[in-house]
């Protein structure tokens, strides 16, 4: 079943077509990678599907629901959760308030303890008092992720999770995001193609602001097109 | 909970000094409590949620003049009178909020400072209800909350004090809240705010509210306790004199505004009985503070150890 | 009068508020630019160069023609001389932190002007003008200095222009404005900018009240409109843009005049400040800032 | 809050017999025989702010009546102190000057302040501390019936008595067709509403009227307002940019036809009319107070007080001619401080138990007779409106100089009123 649709997304910086005419779709319960080269317009694109970035024409489905003009807040109550590619953290606030701010959204009753098994749920549980901009960056991506998680999305939306995650970490991360389906669907993007190809479920691969391919990882492997703009450099 | 005894020791505190303080600083506590309340209403904005109004006389001068034109000219009854002043300062912040936070920053302030500036003009232009920059006073009648005279001192504390103490313990409230904890992240980044699912500009006009509705409060009580409304009080002075006593006592702490406000309010009564030159004093001790305390007194507490005061 | 007469009238005056607004403005808005804090003393400033102007009138023997040019070179530099003073003693000891910068300003406005009460006094007291003429109109008549003070503000600014567009200062100022971290491994003294860009911008305050002075007396509570008109006058040209700030300064102080044409003073001058609260509703970034 | 100011208040210079002298404010007094205990009066100060250069005056003459009162033996055989407070020009810090002065200093009462806007928000401060408050003020806000029983103007005549008492001369000797030009906030407005009712009493017209707004800098632009037919232009314009406008008006009309000229002195206190931008008020007319440049037909009490307060023949400090004094109103501080003088021995002061009797004697007041305590000349005083009326001048600016050309009488400036202050309670 189809989680999300989105058709004829446009979306142009002065004369950069950072988007340029995308249909997208996301089924319930998988894990779905978004690669291609740098620029080929990823974080538009989940910009867009967040509502971080207003789109120029198209629209957007999501859960059969016709969010296009809806504001990225507005999208987070619908179940779209979005964790940033830069650690993006409240670093003035405690790693505590941080995904209380999430877990509150929710309208949880007991705050205290759904956000501590929120920070549990990441292996935070320890660091709840520190202040944010304290923790380590593997910690930040950590709880970064805790806060999208916490706000228990129907759609996570994860911006290079495992960039600066040293190895150890990024195994934690990957038994992570294999838990959450298939009640969470995780929409990826990831430069880490041994995590992608480990990961996803299927895979859509942008270049210059348009769909070059899209299909399993095996599928997009022997991609041929993909291949030569992408993973064969 | 340590927090919660703390601040209830300060207002316990603060009841009980009218007892012991002779008159002249008995009325000055009166006076710096209701700034204090005003400077409190202008720190949720500020301090917590991020924004640098300078137009803040607006619902200062706002919820005096409603206060005080109602009660002298409308015919109301004191009581009724009194409760519009907070109800004007809200009302005059939602107005302000749903132009002026469209914008952000410098533009803010700018925004702000010239709807303050066009409503001073404005008492100013209609003098023949406003008094002008003369203002008017209050009779005695005016100032009677049914079997509460205002003009007593004892009653004029108790009034100061019962609108501080709800003032600072609204604000403790709000700030441990969930409300709260939204503001203090529009402050520190409005986009991830949003993208937890919070709309930075409903999170802006509430808190723009609140503290229009502390400051008209403010207003309000002050001109009914000391029987004057005037211009003066909604020039641009009135606008900064609240950043000063936040910045002084704290930015974003909940006690920072009582601890400015009073400061300050004795750093000019001390410097004008030492010397003739007293802004000189003035001047100097601020810039001593701020290059001791650049985030204020309680902000230097707050970084040097208590961590959670907030 | 006829309207047209009376309109040219308002225009004329509003070049000359325009004129002095531009140059007091673009002082604050280099600071604000290149050091990114809002200097609350900068009207204090302006206060100083028309108060030691008033000075230099009354010790430089000659005609008055000599002690303005003295006036128009020292007042300047004495006021330059204390921004800078003022900025290696306490604005850099803050790091330039922002709300710690308005409260610093604060002080130093006080400071400034408890000393030009105590050492100049309260009264409002004129400088002479270099020169007397006075243009006849057919309808009406108008101050010959006021042309100058139009002229000598634009050659100020166009010199302002070539320093920021052409020198090496003005390259260094700007490499500082857009990256400090990057103007610094390049080797460049940031504290020396900001200490110059400071004192420079008091420089420019100074020398428009070094211009205005003989129209506008010395009074020691003169700060504070320049700084406030100063302020919205950046803001409304977006922050960072000197060009907005100049066409900002012409807008505001041409349409003030207009405005006062049609409508009772009062009433323009409250029409004129909601305008301006619109116009930065409608266009937050100001008139040529650039859209966060 | 700061406990060591509240506990120890700091020392506070006070004025004694034109002496500085230091004491404690509140450190417990010595026993003393009552009688040679001084009397303590509040001066509540315009030392800085907008009305600073009117402060600096009232301060100096202030001290000066405090010497020739106490060289004569005080009041009622008591030496007399003043304790100068700041206000800083500010109505807020007004009325805490007021309570700093009663409640802290124990002055036994309070006077001084001529700014309206201070005046009337410490007003109901001090009759909420039951203290005597006498303003030093030309503002109808006293008369108007605003204020309270416990605030008295016994030293300057209001400026609705004033403009009424200047309309008869201005309309038959400059011209009919007014046009006023005034500050757009009360003071201005009290000139306006005032004045034109006078000059149509007078069969006159006010055919425009001008408000400027305040702060304003620059006049040109609202010259062109003024209508052809103007024969008289009225302006009072209080503020540092007078002399722009001024000059202004000069470059305006030039040396072409223009309309007579009438002003306040307000404008011009504490400016020295030699300057070189006000040539162009030359031969034009001002309301004075009291007459800047000593006339030939001075009073001895009027050179006395001159002395007294240091102040050459041009109205200028005597040890710096530059130094131009606020002569029209300052008085106003002289003869205050002479009728608390006459109101405590009236009263037979005691102490401050005595307020209320000293508020009743100086109601009891009527006829003021010219005097050494009165040197700008003698004064009804109004028990009801607690407001004193007295003689108004009109000079001339001639060759520099302002010369008098006209005294109004007593009557001339009585307009009817339905105030009341003896029927209201203390």
């Amino acid at each position: 079943m189809s989680l999300l649709e989105a058709r004829g997304l446009v979306r142009h910086f002065g004369g950069l077509r950072a988007i340029d005419g995308v249909d997208f779709d996301l089924s319930a319960g998988e894990i779905h990678a978004l690669i291609g080269p740098n620029g080929a317009g990823k974080s538009t694109l989940v910009g867009l599907l967040s509502g971080r970035i207003p789109a120029q024409a198209g629209t957007i489905r999501f859960d059969g629901r016709d969010i296009t003009r809806l504001p990225a807040h507005v999208r987070v109550g619908c179940g779209i959760a979005y964790a940033f590619q830069i650690t993006s953290v409240f670093p003035r606030l405690t790693t505590f308030d941080n995904v209380a701010l999430a877990v509150q959204r929710t309208g949880a009753r007991d705050l205290a303890a759904a956000t501590g098994a929120a920070l549990a749920r990441v292996g935070l549980a320890g660091e709840a008092g520190q202040l944010a901009g304290t923790l380590s960056y593997g910690h930040q991506r950590l709880l970064e992720i805790a806060m999208g998680l916490a706000l228990a999305p129907r759609l996570l939306i994860l911006d290079e999770p495992t960039q600066g995650l040293a190895t150890g970490e990024i195994e934690s991360f990957m038994a992570l995001v294999r838990s959450l389906v298939p009640e969470v669907t995780v929409l990826l993007i990831e430069h880490n193609m041994e995590v992608v190809m480990d990961l996803a479920q299927r895979i859509t691969v942008l270049n210059a602001g348009r769909v070059l391919a899209r299909g399993t990882p095996s599928a997009i492997q022997a991609d041929r097109a993909v291949q030569a703009a992408y993973l064969g450099g | 909970m340590r927090m919660l005894a703390l601040h209830l020791a300060v207002l316990a505190g603060v009841a009980a000094l009218q007892f012991v303080l002779p008159a002249y600083h008995h009325t000055n506590a009166a006076r710096i409590l209701v700034l204090a309340t005003y400077a409190i209403g202008f720190n949720i904005a500020f301090g917590y949620t991020g924004l640098l109004s300078l137009g803040h006389a607006l619902f200062f001068a706002g919820g005096m003049y409603a206060t005080g034109l109602l009660v002298d000219q409308g015919g109301w009854q004191p009581w009724a009178a009194l409760l519009a002043g907070p109800a004007a300062g809200g009302v005059l912040a939602a107005g302000v909020g749903l132009l002026a936070l469209r914008t952000a920053g410098p533009a803010f302030m700018i925004v702000t400072l010239m709807f303050a500036q066009a409503f001073h003009l404005a008492i100013l232009y209609w003098g023949r209800f406003t008094g002008g920059d003369e203002g008017f006073t209050l009779s005695g009648a005016a100032r009677r909350l049914g079997p509460f005279d205002l003009a007593d001192p004892a009653t004029r504390y108790g009034a100061a004090f019962l609108l501080f103490a709800a003032a600072m313990l609204g604000c403790l409230a709000l700030v441990r809240s969930r409300t709260g904890r939204v503001l203090i992240a529009v402050r520190e980044n409005e986009e991830r705010t949003r993208m937890l699912g919070y709309d930075p500009f409903r999170a802006k006009l509430l808190a723009l509210v609140l503290s229009g509705l502390l400051s008209g409060a403010a207003g309000a009580t002050y001109g009914l306790m000391f029987g004057y409304v005037g211009g003066s009080f909604a020039a641009i002075q009135y606008s900064i004199l609240p950043l000063i006593w936040v910045l002084l006592g704290g930015a974003g702490t909940v006690l920072g505004p009582l601890l400015g406000t009073a400061l300050l309010f004795y750093l000019i009564d001390w410097a004008s009985s030492v010397t003739t030159a007293s802004q000189f004093v003035v001047g100097a001790v601020l810039i001593l503070l701020v290059l001791f305390a650049p985030r204020g007194l309680l902000g230097l507490l707050r970084e040097r150890g208590l961590r959670s005061l907030p | 009068m006829d309207f047209g007469p009376f309109l040219l009238l308002a225009v004329m005056e509003g070049l000359v508020g325009a004129a002095v607004l531009a140059l007091t403005a673009s002082g604050l808005s280099l600071v604000f630019g290149v050091l990114r804090v809002v200097n609350v003393a900068h009207g204090e400033f302006f206060m100083l160069g028309a108060v030691a102007a008033w000075f230099v009138s009354q010790w430089v023997p000659g005609p008055p023609a000599l002690a303005f040019a003295v006036a128009l070179v020292a007042c300047p530099l004495l006021v330059a001389g204390l921004a800078a003073l003022a900025d290696r003693l306490v604005l850099k000891r803050l790091a330039y932190e922002p709300e710690a910068t308005i409260i610093a300003t604060i002080g130093l406005l006080y400071i400034l002007q408890q000393a030009a009460l105590t050492l100049y006094g309260p009264e409002a007291r004129p400088v002479p003008p270099p020169f007397e003429a006075r243009l006849q109109l057919p309808w009406f008549g108008w101050s010959g200095y006021k042309l100058f003070v139009i002229g000598a503000a634009g050659a100020v600014l166009a010199g302002l222009w070539l320093l920021l567009a052409r020198s090496r200062i003005g390259l260094v100022m700007r490499a500082t404005q857009i990256d400090r971290e990057t103007a610094t491994a390049f080797g460049i003294d940031v504290d020396r900018v900001y200490a110059g860009t400071f004192a420079l911008g008091a420089a420019l305050a100074a020398i428009a009240a070094v211009l205005i002075v003989p129209i506008q007396q010395a009074h020691y509570l003169m700060g504070g409109d320049p700084l406030l008109l100063s302020f919205i006058v950046v803001v409304i040209g977006g922050l960072g843009s000197l060009r907005g700030t100049l066409v900002a300064a012409l807008l505001i102080g041409v349409s003030d005049g207009v405005i006062s044409t049609f409508f009772e003073p009062t009433l323009a001058k409250i029409l004129a400040t909601l305008l301006v609260a619109l116009v930065l509703v409608f266009r937050p970034q100001g008139l040529f800032g650039a859209r966060a | 809050m700061n406990r060591e100011t509240i506990l120890h208040p700091t020392r506070r210079s006070l004025l004694a017999g034109g002496a500085a002298a230091l004491t404690a404010a509140t450190l417990p007094r010595f026993v003393q025989a009552q009688s040679s205990e001084p009397i303590r009066l509040g001066f509540q100060l315009h030392r800085t702010g907008i009305g600073a250069a009117y402060g600096r005056w009232y301060e100096r003459t202030a001290l000066a009546a405090l010497k020739v009162v106490n060289e004569a033996g005080g009041i009622a055989g008591r030496p007399v102190e003043i304790l100068f407070e700041d206000d800083a020009t500010d109505p807020r810090r007004g009325a805490e000057g007021v309570e700093k002065l009663a409640s802290q200093a124990k002055v036994d009462m309070i006077f001084g302040p001529l700014f309206s806007h201070v005046v009337i928000a410490a007003a109901p401060r001090a009759a909420e501390l039951k203290i005597p408050y006498l303003v030093c003020s030309e503002g109808y806000h006293v008369a108007s019936g605003k204020l309270n029983r416990w605030t008295l103007q016994p030293g300057i005549t209001d400026v609705r008595a004033q403009v009424t008492a200047m309309a008869p001369w201005v309309t038959q000797n400059l011209g009919k067709k007014v046009t006023m030009i005034f500050p757009d906030y009360a003071f201005g407005h009290d000139h306006r509403d005032f004045f034109t009712e006078a000059v149509a009493a007078q069969g006159g017209e006010v055919v425009a009227q001008i408000a400027i707004p305040p702060t304003e800098t620059s006049f040109t632009r609202y010259f062109p307002r003024i209508p052809r037919d103007t024969e008289v232009l009225y302006h009072v314009m209080v503020g540092p940019a007078v002399l722009t406008f001024v000059k202004e008006l000069g470059e305006f009309y030039g040396s072409g036809a223009k309309p007579e000229i009438f002003g306040f002195i307000d404008s011009l206190e504490a400016v020295d009319i030699a300057n070189p931008g006000l040539q162009f008020l030359e031969g034009s007319h001002f309301w004075e107070g009291q007459c800047r440049m000593l006339q030939p037909d001075a009073s001895e009490a009027e050179t006395f007080y001159r002395d007294a307060v240091g102040v050459d023949a041009n109205g200028a400090a005597i040890e710096d001619p530059k130094n131009v004094s606020c002569y029209g109103h300052m008085f106003s501080v002289w003869e205050t401080l002479f009728a608390i003088k006459q109101g405590m021995e009236a009263c037979s002061w005691r102490g401050p138990q005595d307020r209320q009797a000293f508020v009743e004697a100086v109601e009891a007041f009527t006829e003021m007779p010219a005097g050494r305590e009165r040197p700008q000349g003698a004064k009804v005083f109004n028990p009801k409106l607690h407001q004193v009326f007295g003689h108004q001048f009109i000079s001339k600016l001639e060759g520099g100089k302002l010369v008098k050309v006209h005294e109004t009488s007593l009557e001339d400036g009585i307009y009817p009123s339905d105030v009341d202050y003896l029927a209201t309670s203390f």
